[in-house]
């Protein structure tokens, strides 16, 4: 496990990039540390704000001795807040955190599957993976064109990007896991990585398995704290020993294997966990 | 720095007056990346019950207005597991701990207190009689005189170590006071108030309560005017009992309300979700004010307030 | 804007869905310089004594992090010169009027009824049984089902009036949905919730406590899931009785969570403050976030939290 | 009573005055309603803010059709917020607020007595008392030279302008009440308007009773609301029919005749105020 920093950062720059901003900040002790997958926290609103909460956003790239990347989506509050912020404004980050994806040992074909904004982390995993020897190939999908985020960078860094957009105003028109099973077969994929919302995940995660592939996805819960000390961001998930528990995202994700996360079962406690309610009371 | 800011709740003596509120540091393993947890005043342990838990159904929580709504309903792994891995960490590293207990019903409290009196380590009990995340509101011990201090009561038979009782009580009562009365005349040694409030944010989209568990325990900033006042009631009280005071602090500042209120000493909670360094912080900050105001030790400040 | 806005507390019929809260507004007229009041759901005035009333020493607030104490004592001019230039002013000008009456005592309250029900132009009565600011904790008759019932009793028999009697409640009591049963019982036509938590602050440099009563009553948007969840609590146990929702409302999605959890009105207090824009601004917001979702009416979404 | 307004001012800029900031509102609808006294409530902190309350300021100066100044010291957080933003961003302000100085309908002498930014209203007061041909002296005091506002624009303001300071870094040594009896001498002063902290309003309106003087005191209480819905901001004032009431800061002052105040009952509610708590109860 890296030990995460909490520094005060300056925010280098903000631009916009499509729906969302790219932030730049400052972050010269943190950046080497960085694998991809991993995540920053940010304190958001300044003096006097409202709200307590970091705000946890993937590491987009990451560059030693210098500075850390990501992708913001303006969604609530906090989010409207870092993206209205002026370049210079300092800001507490605490990085880099969770479990980043677990990367083959050998070189393998890979798929790497991104909704929206989730395509933040592909670029630092894609570079990885080739350096690995890995074939790369990357599917982005979103609602609509200007939620796509990455496909030049990806085309770059990626041996082949295929894109899909739920209304067709950009690449296919459909869903990722549309794709997916082409672009396993064409490099004889054997892992799948994805970053997106749930029901993409879920969806990957079964079309991965029925190819026999393996597969990371870096889930988005609702997180306090994001250094495991809550347990707010808890979702069911099989261990080796076969046993369901409610396991935190932020510290034991959130990049899980695919196969052992119960998507069905997100937002409940089943049963069968480790520790759920037995009737009759506890 | 030259202020003293040792302290004490009844027999266990602390260092610091920042402790980390239970709940808000699981069992301090993971806050030792951002500092060294045997310097803190202790650490409060995540309420363990008897039996491995796994808490209500996600989301678990909401931000709110200087504050946060959880529900997270003591999920945990047990009073064995909690022996065998955390508790032997916290005494392996030096750290003061205080364990919370929380039972189902009130024998199982007294069986956790049975279990660990002989367990070496332990500077203190918690009596968690008033987490609001559980099933039915009827659970709520520290609602009601009679069955807190029954808890406590139980708990004090069995306690034969010296470690103080300490019982955390709830916010959410119409009388602090006569709730304080009651676990103090049951045994406790202490009281560490505020748990959280009661409360709901509805999702307008789903049309339903946001949190999994409907309802949830609201704790920041937020409620530190409510906790200050009930600390500085209950003190007023019963100005010999020590208190281990709570209820959204963020600064040094605050945590001097809570001294001046009547509090012995204070736990960061929901603070330290944001900001992970603020227990170490917090106390560096509190001797900072002590000084500037030219005081020479933290203990001279308790209760203050009470005689202006 | 095609979504009727339009609701009632028992009979009294609302235009729009805000109203001004207690003690946030004086009697209306300030706030003319910011929206044409008449427009308004109804300004329910701050509550009203028998006689003159200078309320308690200064500092009479102090901010809280989203949320602000206030210790004003219920200052204000006595009955008849509230007559006599006060509502009068708001009659003339067309307002719906919500009259708040605080009593010393259960006869004070039936005689401040007595004297009003003939009073023309009154849209209904709020019986304020819950204003923390009072100088003894004993008088604050909401915290006590009997005493709440009392008073609401007493109203009642004066009452001759068809305006209905809503009963202000507070949230320091440890089972609020049994005191709404309580005022229910004795003939309230429905209840306003919630009205100020008791919290202190305490001035560190002066090392007592900031506000001049001691103790104060906090709102804003701290309290909100509090008061969301009171609203929420009562509705369910009380789904016919009709609720004057407040607590922290800043915004038409905040007002959106009290309507779903079981409000038929809101009240817009504190937020007045920062905002005397507010009452209009959020009928307004309120008005398209039901629209953004397909509803077609407010009263279509009174308590639909609910159901799912 | 002038109508106050509501509006979204952009800051034209924020400068140092010694510990003090100048900030520029722009308020082309508001500035011609400006007279001296008159204060302004700003909205601090911005989105996801938990400060709920405005800040108040004394006018300090206003530009018909165009925009309104004030004096800030960086007090708490609110005004920490304030003095930190850069120029460029939008505030909610409330203006113009209270009752302002009653000024003298004939030409006499004035002298204008403030303590620290107390000074913040006085240019323009000055010019206006000038323009009615009054002679205006001026007495600026502070603890210490650095919190001394105004002296070189009263000077040109003002017929005279004396400064003292409690530890003697600028002009006498000593209060600015040392200093105001032989200036009501020099012009055979008739009005004295004083802005302050308490203890010197005080002592000003002290002063200028024992020397004949009619006093005007502009005084800062705690303010919830600013327009006169919470009864926050009240102090004791002896009315014309000779009742003490305890009475709004905010909209029937902040400028009071000094006579009338109950300086020494500021902070309580004298048994003899209209309404107080009675033996025995209410
Ligand atoms: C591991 C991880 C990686 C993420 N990566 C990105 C990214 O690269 N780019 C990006 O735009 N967003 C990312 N998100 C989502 C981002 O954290 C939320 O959009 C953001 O927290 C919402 O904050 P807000 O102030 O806009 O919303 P608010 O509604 O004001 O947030 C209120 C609270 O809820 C939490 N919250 C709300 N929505 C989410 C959410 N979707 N996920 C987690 N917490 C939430 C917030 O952190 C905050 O504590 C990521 C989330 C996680 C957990
Ligand atoms: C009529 C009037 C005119 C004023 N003119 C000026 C001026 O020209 N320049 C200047 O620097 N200051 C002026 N003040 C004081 C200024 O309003 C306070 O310094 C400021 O509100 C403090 O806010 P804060 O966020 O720094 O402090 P905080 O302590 O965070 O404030 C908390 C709350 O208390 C209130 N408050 C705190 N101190 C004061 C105070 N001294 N007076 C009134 N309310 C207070 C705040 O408004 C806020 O609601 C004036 C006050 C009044 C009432
Ligand atoms: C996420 C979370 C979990 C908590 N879990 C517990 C718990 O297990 N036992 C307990 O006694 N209190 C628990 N609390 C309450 C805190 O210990 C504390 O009393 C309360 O949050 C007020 O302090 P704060 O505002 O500093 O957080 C929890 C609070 C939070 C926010
Ligand atoms: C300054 C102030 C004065 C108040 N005075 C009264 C009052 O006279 N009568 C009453 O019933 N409630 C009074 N209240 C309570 C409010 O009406 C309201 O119930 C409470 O503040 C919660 O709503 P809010 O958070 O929107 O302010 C007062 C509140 C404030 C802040
Ligand atoms: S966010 Fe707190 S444990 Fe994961
Ligand atoms: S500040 Fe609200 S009445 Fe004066």
């Amino acid at each position: 496990m890296s030990h995460a920093q909490q520094l005060t950062s300056r925010i280098r720059s903000i631009e916009p990039v499509g729906e969302y901003f790219h932030i730049v900040f400052e972050a010269p002790t943190i950046a080497e540390f960085v694998e991809p997958g991993h995540f920053v926290a940010v304190a958001v609103g300044g003096v006097g704000s409202g709200m307590l909460l970091r705000r946890a956003f993937s590491i987009h790239n990451a560059t030693a001795g210098d500075s850390i990347e990501v992708i913001v989506a303006a969604h609530g509050q906090g989010t409207q807040w870092l993206t209205a912020v002026s370049a210079g404004t300092e800001v507490d980050i605490i990085a880099p955190l969770g479990k980043p994806f677990l990367l083959p040992t050998r070189p393998v074909g890979c798929v790497l599957v991104a909704g929206g904004y989730g395509a933040a982390p592909m670029g630092l995993l894609a570079r990885e993976l080739r350096d690995r020897g890995c074939e790369v190939e990357v599917i982005l999908g979103a609602a609509t064109q200007s939620r796509l985020f990455g496909v030049l960078e990806l085309t770059r860094d990626a041996d082949n990007v295929t894109v899909t957009t739920d209304d067709g105003t950009s690449g296919l028109r459909g869903r990722v896991t549309d794709a997916l099973p082409d672009a396993l077969a064409r490099i004889n994929g054997q892992a799948v990585y994805a970053c997106g919302p749930m029901p993409m995940l879920k969806a990957v995660a079964e079309v991965s398995k029925a190819h026999g592939a393996f597969s990371q996805c870096a889930v988005e819960e609702s997180m306090a704290c994001g250094i495991g000390v809550c347990m707010t961001c808890v979702l069911p998930v099989v261990g080796d020993d076969g046993v369901t528990r409610m396991v935190r995202s932020c510290v034991e994700g959130p990049c899980f294997r695919g196969d052992r996360v119960r998507w069905d079962d997100v937002n409940t406690v089943p049963v069968d966990a480790f520790g759920a309610p037995v009737q009759g009371g506890h | 720095m030259s202020v003293d800011l040792s302290t004490s709740l009844g027999s266990l003596h602390l260092k610091s007056p920042t402790a980390t509120a239970s709940g808000c540091a699981a069992a301090g393993r993971e806050l030792a990346q951002f500092g060294d947890v045997a310097t803190l005043g202790a650490v409060v342990t995540k309420s363990i019950m008897l039996k491995p838990r796994s808490g209500r159904p996600t989301p678990r929580m909401a931000e709110t207005p200087s504050g946060m709504l959880n529900s997270i309903g003591l999920q945990g792994p047990g009073i064995d597991s909690f022996l065998d891995k955390d508790l032997s960490w916290l005494t392996s590293n030096n750290v003061t701990t205080i364990v919370s207990i929380a039972g189902n019903n009130v024998a199982e409290f007294g069986q956790l207190a049975r279990i660990l009196r002989d367990v070496p380590g332990i500077g203190g009990l918690e009596v968690n009689i008033s987490c609001p995340n559980v099933e039915s509101r009827g659970q709520v011990f520290a609602c009601n005189p009679v069955s807190a201090s029954e808890v406590i009561d139980t708990v004090r038979a069995e306690w034969t170590s010296t470690a103080p009782i300490l019982a955390k009580l709830s916010p959410d009562v119409t009388d602090i006071v006569e709730i304080a009365g009651s676990v103090i005349n049951a045994g406790a040694d202490g009281v560490s108030m505020i748990n959280t409030l009661l409360g709901m944010v509805i999702d307008v989209d789903a049309m339903k309560p946001m949190l999994g568990g409907r309802t949830g325990g609201l704790s920041g900033p937020a409620i530190r005017p409510v906790a200050v006042r009930a600390v500085y009631q209950v003190h007023a009280a019963f100005p010999e009992v020590p208190i281990l005071g709570m209820g959204g602090i963020r600064t040094g500042h605050d945590a001097l309300e809570f001294i001046a209120a009547g509090a012995s000493a204070v736990s960061i909670g929901t603070v330290v979700f944001g900001d992970p360094g603020a227990p170490w912080r917090i106390a560096t900050e509190l001797g900072n004010e002590l000084e500037q105001r030219g005081y020479s030790s933290l203990r001279e400040v308790v209760g203050l307030a009470h005689k202006n």
